[in-house]
């Protein structure tokens, strides 16, 4: 599964993507974030605020309650502040 | 009444021009009445600013601009669109983002134009981050509630 | 929050470039955050319009147009505006009026804009004469009910 | 008192402008429209529907009820339709 970072949540995890196996039992959006946070503390201090991060599937925005499915990209970012 | 535009839809570093961009829009149309040119620009904070460094996700930011104008068009009667949503480094003064709407009439251009602005606010995948003229290392934009709010006015 | 502006306006025969007047409104200014530039043009009516013939009264015209952007500044913190009105015989597809306005936020340059034209609509001295593909002596055009509702909502 | 009109009324009276003496007894705008149909049938085709008929004073719009005054120029016109 490809996963891409922007933002302060790619400068805080270091890296702007990455390539990562899940496990198989993430169900939702939010079973996915909780589990981004035990990859490392890079990971937990970008998604500390867990709330305020967007989720992005393969470049259409998400809530956080939403089935995960099998999307090919995933993005994490902060609200948008563009315009 | 629903009039099918195809919006012009560019995310790009370079910076553009309101008339060439308006010219374009209205070549050989005789059935415009109305056109509204949203322009947003980099202020300097009261001096302050050295430049805004913009991200954006590529391939997502001109879909999600693409589902904002398809909305537009669906509640506004429009003879067309135009965005343009630039990344990089800009300094105060520069362009940042255009909208164009046209319309028969002007009410539609104007609530149309400033419709697209809201959501492109709140949801196209743009990140801005400031660099300061002492040096500092730039911090990145809050997003505003009051952007959130604008948005939300249109769901009535 | 009351920034005083010097507008600019102007009613003329020639043509204006929405590009050109935009860059001279900015010019040398960091402090603009948001500009809207409505363009008010000529439409064709279904393809029976020849020519709109503009009559204004020379003097009124451009008193009443600074009348109106001067309580636009009023009622929006504006860091610029323009205004041009043209007059003569103007062909389907060409620039009838131009109304730009600057501000540090988009909202306040939205509403000016809007402002403005509402009550050029109702309170500038122009009236237009409609002249006809099929030859016929134009008609004067009728002011609109809906015109004067709009320019009546800004009294809420 | 220099009188100018414009649109359709310029066109039923058949000038843009002259220059007429005024009766003493005007007082508002109102009685002027009265005393101008009274000049003769262009007039009182051109200014027929008083209630639409737009008059500015020096440059400035007025109610029909307003006292008229000592103004230069008084213009009369059908309701704008620019923009």
């Amino acid at each position: 599964m490809r996963l891409v970072y922007f933002s302060w949540v790619r400068e805080k995890i270091g890296k702007g993507e990455e390539d990562v196996e899940l496990p198989d039992d993430i169900e939702t959006v939010r079973d996915l974030l909780s589990w981004m946070k035990t990859r490392g503390e890079e990971y937990e201090a970008a998604l500390e605020h867990q709330d305020v991060i967007r989720v992005a599937l393969d470049m259409e925005h998400v809530l956080h309650s939403e089935k995960l499915g099998t999307p090919h990209e995933i993005a994490f970012f902060p609200p948008m502040t563009g315009g | 009444m629903s009039v099918h535009v195809t919006p012009l839809v560019r995310v790009q570093a370079e910076d553009f021009d309101v008339g060439a961009e308006t010219a374009l829009l209205c070549q050989g149309r005789t059935d415009i009445g109305a056109i509204v040119a949203f322009t947003g620009l980099c202020r300097d904070e009261g001096g302050k600013l050295a430049a805004l460094e913009l991200e954006h996700y590529p391939g997502m930011a001109e879909a999600e601009i693409s589902r904002i104008c398809k909305q537009a068009s669906a509640r506004w009667p429009l003879s067309g669109l135009s965005v343009i949503h630039r990344h990089g480094k800009i300094c105060p003064g520069g362009n940042i983002v255009l909208v164009i709407a046209a319309s028969t009439h002007r009410q539609a251009a104007f609530e149309a134009a400033s419709f697209i602005m809201d959501f492109l606010k709140t949801r196209a995948p743009f990140w801005k981050k400031e660099w300061m003229k002492d040096g500092t290392a730039g911090n990145w934009v809050d997003a505003k509630e009051v952007d959130d709010m604008a948005s939300e006015r249109w769901e009535t």
